[in-house]
């Protein structure tokens, strides 16, 4: 575990008129970092279902609270943290409707959410969910080896 | 970070055709047309995905409700021009499987 | 003064890397207002002038201090706060210097420098400095009636 | 938000061919191909902003540069094709009475 060498930090209104603001700004930590086209709509889509996921199910209805996302941007790695204080919820129970859809289903029983958390884990490198105040999703993806070598325009830590 | 719809109807189909993103944002507006559309037994509609740049679960759940409704009321929709990266979350997820989808055309850098 | 109905905060290290992704950062934001493309532009060139700053002239060379950029979405304006805890300068004689090019100056002596705070200044409709501690701009952008109008995406307060 | 720099040789002049955005982490490679270019006495360089979308003061300290070299070492540059928001820059502060500007083209909006 080293230190980031950068870390930017965000608060937003948990509103979902912000989600798209804040792929604006991931796409721009992550084209800096170096990351491939493929990796950035990937991270856009886990960073946008986790705050997405804050907006609809943290707070209640009128009740518009924050969403705080963290970037830590190490040498191989983008670490994202998005965090509300909004409600928890039951991850083992959760944990047991997560996956793709089941084709022995009939449509009718398909539910019309229950794919973020499932998209998340198969698009980063690593995911941790802490939900003992309000929900942290943890994130983490790796720079490919040719990424790095391929891109200039990286952070460097001296500059 | 919008999503502009448009909608015509070209013989029997009716074509939505959307460019921009679709998230928990624009998704609200999309599915109130999608199903208005499919609401209507017999209905044919075609979503037409060329210019969508981005889509999330949001998105993928839009068209599960398209499919219950159609099965429902006895309608049908098609998802066309796919951009890869959209294609790819349904493949993901595996409801290539259920859905209606053809031709996918290559994600364009932009 | 009424309250904004929307703030969204982000922290980023003071070094130039971060300068486009904040760009990218405020175009979101105002593109959801419902500002115009060219009030974007001018936008995008006021904030990213401050943070320049702040880059250039608030940390010493190898001290990476932060930057604090505050957005207060109001109904009719968006006000933008950039703040560094660097070092502060003499606002009185920096004026005396912030103007528009001067056509007697042979180009011997122009300056390299020194169009930032004159830019802000004409792109934005209010400007306030304030550097007691560090330096802190605070921007104030209008909406024009017609945007207001004309555009479906702003913000709503209930939503 | 970052910057591409192509560089050509045109008969007798050279070409810095630019696409992207010039600001303060960008600006350093622009300034050391254009000064390069420039400490070579009767060089004449165009640099072609049409897919310059994007410049703040940065941009204009590094022509400013430019004009100085320039005037210095006797060799002569010209900014060619500006959008329009990039254009406005240079007429806000006054320095498009000292810059050599040719043809502005209408800014696209993307
Ligand atoms: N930030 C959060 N706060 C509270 N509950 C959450 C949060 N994120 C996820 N959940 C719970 O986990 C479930 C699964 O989430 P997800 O896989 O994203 O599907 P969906 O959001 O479409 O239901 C949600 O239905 C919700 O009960
Ligand atoms: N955030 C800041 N911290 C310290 N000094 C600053 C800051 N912003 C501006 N200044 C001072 O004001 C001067 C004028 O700034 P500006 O008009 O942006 O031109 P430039 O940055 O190109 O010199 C700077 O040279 C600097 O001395």
């Amino acid at each position: 575990m080293t230190k980031p060498f950068d870390f930017v930090e965000m608060k937003l209104p948990a509103k979902s008129e912000y989600v798209g603001v804040l792929r604006l700004t991931i796409s721009g930590v992550a084209n800096r970092m170096g990351f491939s086209y493929e990796d950035i709509e990937d991270l856009k889509v886990a960073v946008s279902e986790a705050i997405t996921n804050a907006v609809k199910h943290a707070y209640y209805e009128d009740d518009h609270g924050e969403v705080t996302i963290g970037f830590a941007l190490y040498h191989d790695r983008l670490e994202v943290m998005v965090a509300d204080y909004g409600d928890s919820f039951d991850l083992e129970k959760v944990k047991e409707d997560i996956g793709p859809y089941d084709r022995d289903m009939p449509i009718d029983n398909m539910k019309e959410g229950g794919f973020g958390l499932f998209l998340i884990d198969a698009l980063m490198d690593k995911v941790e969910i802490n939900n003992n105040h309000g929900v942290i999703v943890l994130m983490t993806k790796y720079l490919q080896e040719n990424e790095v070598g391929q891109n200039d325009d990286q952070i460097s830590t001296t500059q | 970070m919008n999503l502009h719809i448009e909608d015509y109807k070209q013989n029997q189909t009716t074509v939505i055709k959307l460019s921009g993103e679709i998230d928990a944002y624009t998704a609200p507006e999309l599915k109130d047309k999608l199903l208005g559309y499919l609401n209507e037994e017999g209905a044919e509609v075609h979503v037409d995905l060329e210019k969508v740049n981005y889509m999330d679960s949001t998105g993928l759940g839009v068209f599960i409700s398209g499919l219950k409704t159609a099965n429902e009321v006895n309608s049908s929709f098609k998802l066309i021009n796919l951009q890869e990266n959209v294609y790819r979350l349904f493949n993901i997820t595996g409801l290539n499987d259920v859905m209606n989808i053809e031709n996918t055309v290559r994600g364009d850098i932009k």
